[in-house]
């Protein structure tokens, strides 16, 4: 039961992080930099707990704030490079913090920050704030600015001559992933006890990328889809788990060519959706927007 | 030489061609015409092997090469001289031309061919090691034209060559067309918006209009048609005055 | 001193050189960013490991065995993981390589172990002195390999037929179809070659630092990175000095900069940032080179 | 005058594509722009939608300057534009799409997306989504509302696009070649909705190859060849000027 309490657990954790790169993404720029996010918010919210002894909630915001601001200072130069400019921008960017991780005494430097205080429930706020993100995530799927931020990630001409101010889009998707990730960080942070640079490597960054290509990227159950999936799978069946990486890279390149959009497309959903109005009986009174 | 029959062709979902048949044979100048995406470009694509064709057939010789890809349909004789030109900018002329030779092996024959192109436009002689992206529109089209002449073509296939050019040039685009054909003894299947200077060189020519051959005939017969002109203008036969 | 860091950039620089010429000739014929040439190059140190111990054959024989089995691999890549995407979305060339990357990374530290395996003796360690200068038989070969094939190829690509044709290709893939030039095949040769080179300094990279892991991939894929985006994307001459320049200053930074915390590490990703929020195009110009 | 483009002169890497091109859209007319392939017809739209910058010259609408002012602030002005190629986004239904295009009259930010107690649709939401439902039966398409955008048919996805340029409500609108693509019957239901938003009111400026559509209802049409304008005047002027005839079908 401990154990599968623990893999649920992180299974959350990694939905939230494949959510942060969703977030990004849906203006159309590939972050390569999300576990360099998940470093500082994991960092922050540790300093702020152990050192100045804040307690657990305000610290992982502190950590998913400061870990914002610092995606909108990341975004400002990311505005003017696009596609795989923004790609090596962002990947330095995470690198840049593991290596400031590794030098920096006051926080264990390459050994690691040990001593966070255990949060136990850690269960039930990984999932509190998944539930958020998805209420956030449908909240922002109908409305003016979730549209602007699929619109920029479509077509960022076309998107501008409808009206829609790119820059602050970008920006503003950039900082929020950003925060995503940050939170995300601090609640790992304070699960496992401590943090140690390696936990945040550019292969991390590309996990939760897998995450969220092979579940979807057309719509935000995607990412939740692709990191349960993705995390549970592996744990129970031996075999995958001792090939998990290989087989994710396989996944990625096989989904790549037979269907890009992820496992979850936007067919999907409106699939889903026709079965369980007919199958309740409703017609059409719903709002008509897929979910 | 050339005979295509019920082609069908597009991009992505949509068709731009739909059951079109023409014909060209040897020593022959043929013309397409049309309004901008009548489907005139995408035949010729078609036929390179740039686009695959979703239904029918192309038979160069009698012999099938619908979905052949474009390499293989340059090696048995049909040789575009693409629309916009397809100079390769960051090459020298002389890089271009030989790229243009790129499938033969004779080297005499190909020195011997280079004069030949050199007489023709003697421009291209004097810019030969200039970067082609520097050359004005009227050299590119010269080059992209010589640089064809050079894979030995059985059958040329000329998208708007006269497209962007100066009055001046197009004017001696077209004097070069006639030359081909009457000098050299060229086959040519071209496709113009330019339409009475495109039929003032050519033989035969068809008019295309929402992907389907509407009008096909002798050149002199299509230039006096009152439908070519309402193709192009809109009028009514009423108000020709021409 | 001077003049004996200056010897030990170049050798470094060369290297990097190397990979960098891969990433911008993939660059230029595909407009890919082929994620997984680091991993090649790792690959191609270990084929090269194993083809020295297994022989014992002398470098000049071995080597070029591992030039042609990395050059393979290349091809492999083209074949399975480029080749069948399709073609209407725009980033699944760039994913599916992150997935080749996963995969190798992955396989190698199964098969060699997440620890550095030492690399065999493949040349006898000679010193030459000369004047204040020492310079060892390593650095000699290091430079005289990298500077030997960066010439061929800056004549394969400017004189020959072949040469011509991959430029085309680079300008444009419908164009050289109409000239005659089979694009797929052209294709296939530039990864074979490209991967050839990377696989050169894999085991360039053992022979100097006497030891390979499978995590080296990442590091030179960096660097290589950084170097494509100083000489410019699709720039061959641009990245042959951009190694050489990165290597220098990487050189001098260890020299110049304090040594209690591994600053040149930060140092080749602050430079790419910069780059890519100055000067996106690269110091060169993004181009192909010219004959 | 809605619009008033003068001198406009643009250069491409040195290369003219438009010089010296001046012109008067009059408010509430159908205007058309037609020339010769590359005689830079779109590029001009690009100049007024913004999305390229005039080398000299001055674009004024509605008497002030736009010419420098941002894409999106234009649109905000009350410029609608569609593209020659059609530019839905493609992961969004077709409805969504529209609704996009009510973008800059509505404000609703990010944090008021999210920070509200309701579980009911905001106000704002549901106004934007009767409008573009609207603009949808306008263009004779409301039962197309919830397919994705690019499983359409090419007509029909030009007929969304207009959907879309028409939710921001402009006075003018920018049509890129609305019909090429479209047979003649889909061409026929092209011209009524055209002619139907300029009964509205709204001023049409469109590009336009397909000479039936163009003559049968433009007031005015201005021809470009080679990057300059050589002849305005309506319909029946234009049809008999020579200098038009000889730019299409080139000298006899």
């Amino acid at each position: 039961m401990d154990y599968l309490i623990s893999v649920a657990t992180i299974a959350g954790i990694y939905i939230i992080m494949a959510l942060s790169f969703y977030m990004v993404f849906m203006t159309g720029q590939i972050s390569l930099g999300q576990a360099g996010f998940m470093a500082i918010g994991a960092y922050v919210s540790a300093i702020c707990s152990v050192k100045w002894g804040i307690p657990y909630v305000p610290a992982v915001l502190i950590g998913g704030i400061f870990s914002g601001i610092v995606g909108l200072v990341l975004g400002l130069p990311a505005l003017r490079i696009k596609g795989i400019y923004l790609l090596l921008l962002t990947l330095g960017f995470g690198e840049i913090v593991r290596v400031v991780a590794i030098n920096l005494k006051y926080t264990g430097a390459a050994e690691g920050f040990p001593g966070i205080p255990y949060q136990k429930h850690t269960l039930l706020y990984a999932y509190g704030m998944v539930v958020i993100l998805i209420i956030f995530f449908s909240r922002l799927r109908r409305s003016r600015m979730g549209r602007a931020f699929q619109a920029v990630g479509s077509d960022e001409d076309a998107a501008e001559i409808i009206g829609v101010n790119i820059i602050s889009a970008k920006l503003l998707a950039f900082s929020v992933g950003a925060f995503m990730a940050g939170v995300g960080g601090g609640i790992f942070a304070h699960y496992q006890e401590y943090v140690e640079p390696l936990m945040f490597d550019v292969m991390h960054a590309i996990e939760f990328l897998v995450f969220a290509i092979f579940g979807g990227i057309q719509i935000f159950w995607g990412p939740i889809f692709g990191a349960l999936v993705l995390t549970f799978v592996p744990e129970f069946l031996r075999v995958i788990q001792e090939w998990r990486m290989e087989l994710y890279g396989a996944l990625l390149i096989v989904m790549m060519i037979v269907r890009p959009q992820g496992v979850i497309g936007l067919d999907t959903v409106q699939t889903l959706n026709r079965l369980f109005r007919n199958g309740l009986g409703k017609g059409g009174a719903e709002s008509p927007q897929a979910m | 030489m050339l005979s295509i029959e019920d082609l069908s062709a597009g991009y992505g979902k949509g068709l731009a061609l739909h059951g079109v048949a023409i014909k060209v044979e040897k020593g022959e100048v043929v013309v397409l015409i049309g309004a901008n995406g009548a489907g005139k470009s995408t035949l010729l694509r078609t036929i390179s092997g740039v686009l695959r064709p979703k239904k029918g057939h192309i038979l160069f010789q009698g012999q099938k090469i619908e979905g052949n890809k474009p390499h293989s349909i340059v090696k048995i004789g049909i040789v575009q001289v693409p629309e916009g030109r397809g100079i390769i900018s960051r090459m020298t002329v002389k890089e271009n031309l030989d790229m243009g030779a790129y499938l033969r092996s004779d080297k005499d024959g190909i020195i011997g061919d280079l004069e030949r192109v050199f007489e023709k436009f003697p421009r291209l002689r004097e810019r030969l090691g200039q970067n082609a992206g520097t050359l004005s529109g009227g050299e590119q089209q010269m080059l992209a034209i010589g640089r064809a002449l050079l894979a030995k073509p059985r059958l040329l296939l000329m998208d708007e060559p006269s497209l962007g050019l100066s009055p001046n040039f197009v004017e001696f685009v077209f004097e070069t067309i006639h030359e081909l054909r009457e000098k050299d003894g060229y086959t040519i299947l071209l496709v113009e918006q330019n339409a009475n200077q495109a039929l003032g060189v050519a033989d035969r020519g068809y008019v295309l209009e929402t992907g389907r051959i509407v009008l096909e005939g002798e050149s002199q017969a299509l230039r006096d048609n009152e439908e070519v002109q309402r193709a192009y203008l809109g009028r009514s036969a009423r108000t020709v005055e021409t | 001193m001077i003049l004996q860091q200056l010897i030990n950039g170049l050798m470094l620089g060369a290297t990097y050189s190397l990979v960098a010429i891969g990433y911008t000739l993939i660059f230029g014929v595909l407009g890919l960013l082929h994620f997984a040439h680091g991993e090649v190059l790792m690959a191609g140190a270990f084929m090269g490991l194993y083809i020295i111990m297994w022989s014992g054959l002398p470098l000049y024989i071995t080597l070029p065995l591992a030039m042609v089995a990395t050059g393979v691999l290349g091809i492999i890549i083209d074949v399975l993981a480029i080749r069948p995407l399709k073609k209407d979305f725009h980033l699944a060339p760039l994913l599916s390589t992150i997935g080749v990357t996963i995969i190798l990374q992955n396989l190698a530290v199964k098969l060699f172990g997440g620890y550095g395996t030492r690399f065999p003796e493949a040349i006898e360690t000679v010193n030459y002195k000369v004047g204040p200068l020492l310079i060892s038989s390593a650095n000699i070969l290091i430079l005289g390999v990298s500077l030997f094939l960066m010439v061929v190829l800056y004549f394969f690509i400017a004189k020959t037929k072949i040469g011509k044709a991959m430029r085309t290709v680079a300008e444009s893939h419908t164009t050289a179809g109409l000239l005659g030039v089979n694009v797929d095949l052209i294709v296939l040769l530039t990864f074979g070659i490209a991967s050839a080179l990377a696989g050169t300094a894999g085991v360039m990279i053992g022979i100097v630092f006497h030891a390979i892991t499978p995590f080296i991939g990442l590091t030179f894929a960096l660097k290589g990175l950084v170097v494509m985006l100083i000489g410019g994307l699709g720039n061959v001459v641009g990245a042959m000095i951009g190694g050489l320049i990165l290597g220098m200053a990487e050189v001098f930074s260890i020299v110049l900069l304090p040594t209690e915390i591994n600053l040149q590490d930060i140092f080749s990703f602050g430079i790419m940032i910069i780059i890519l929020i100055f000067k996106p195009t690269g110091l060169f110009g993004t181009r192909v080179t010219q004959g | 005058m809605i619009l008033e483009i003068r001198d406009v002169v643009k250069y491409f890497n040195g290369f003219s594509a438009l010089s010296d091109v001046g012109m008067d859209i009059e408010e509430k007319k159908i205007h058309a722009l037609i020339g010769p392939n590359g005689a830079g017809k779109t590029t001009l739209f690009n100049l007024i939608s913004g999305m390229y910058d005039v080398t000299r010259g001055e674009i004024r609408f509605k008497g002030a300057r736009i010419d420098g002012v941002k894409p999106y602030l234009r649109t905000k002005l009350g410029i609608g534009r569609t593209f020659q190629i059609v530019r839905l986004f493609g992961f969004m239904t077709v409805l969504e799409n529209v609704m996009l295009g009510s973008h800059c009259k509505t404000k609703a930010g990010l944090l008021k997306t999210f920070f509200r107690f309701s579980i009911r649709e905001p106000q704002e939401e549901k106004a934007t989504r009767e409008n573009a439902m609207r603009w949808l039966e306008f263009v004779g398409l409301p039962h197309q509302a919830n397919e994705i955008a690019s499983n359409l048919p090419h007509a029909d996805q030009r007929l969304v696009e207009i959907a879309r340029a028409l939710a921001l409500e402009p006075d003018l609108l920018l049509l890129d070649e609305p019909a090429s693509g479209m047979n003649p019957k889909e061409t026929e239901e092209l011209n009524s909705v055209i002619s139907k938003i300029n009964q509205m009111g709204k001023t049409v400026f469109l590009i336009e190859h397909n000479m039936e559509l163009v003559m049968g209802i433009s007031h005015v049409i201005s021809v470009l060849n080679f990057g300059g304008k050589i002849a305005e005047g309506t319909p029946a002027e234009i049809q008999g000027n020579s200098e038009v005839i000889e730019a299409y079908l080139g000298k006899r």
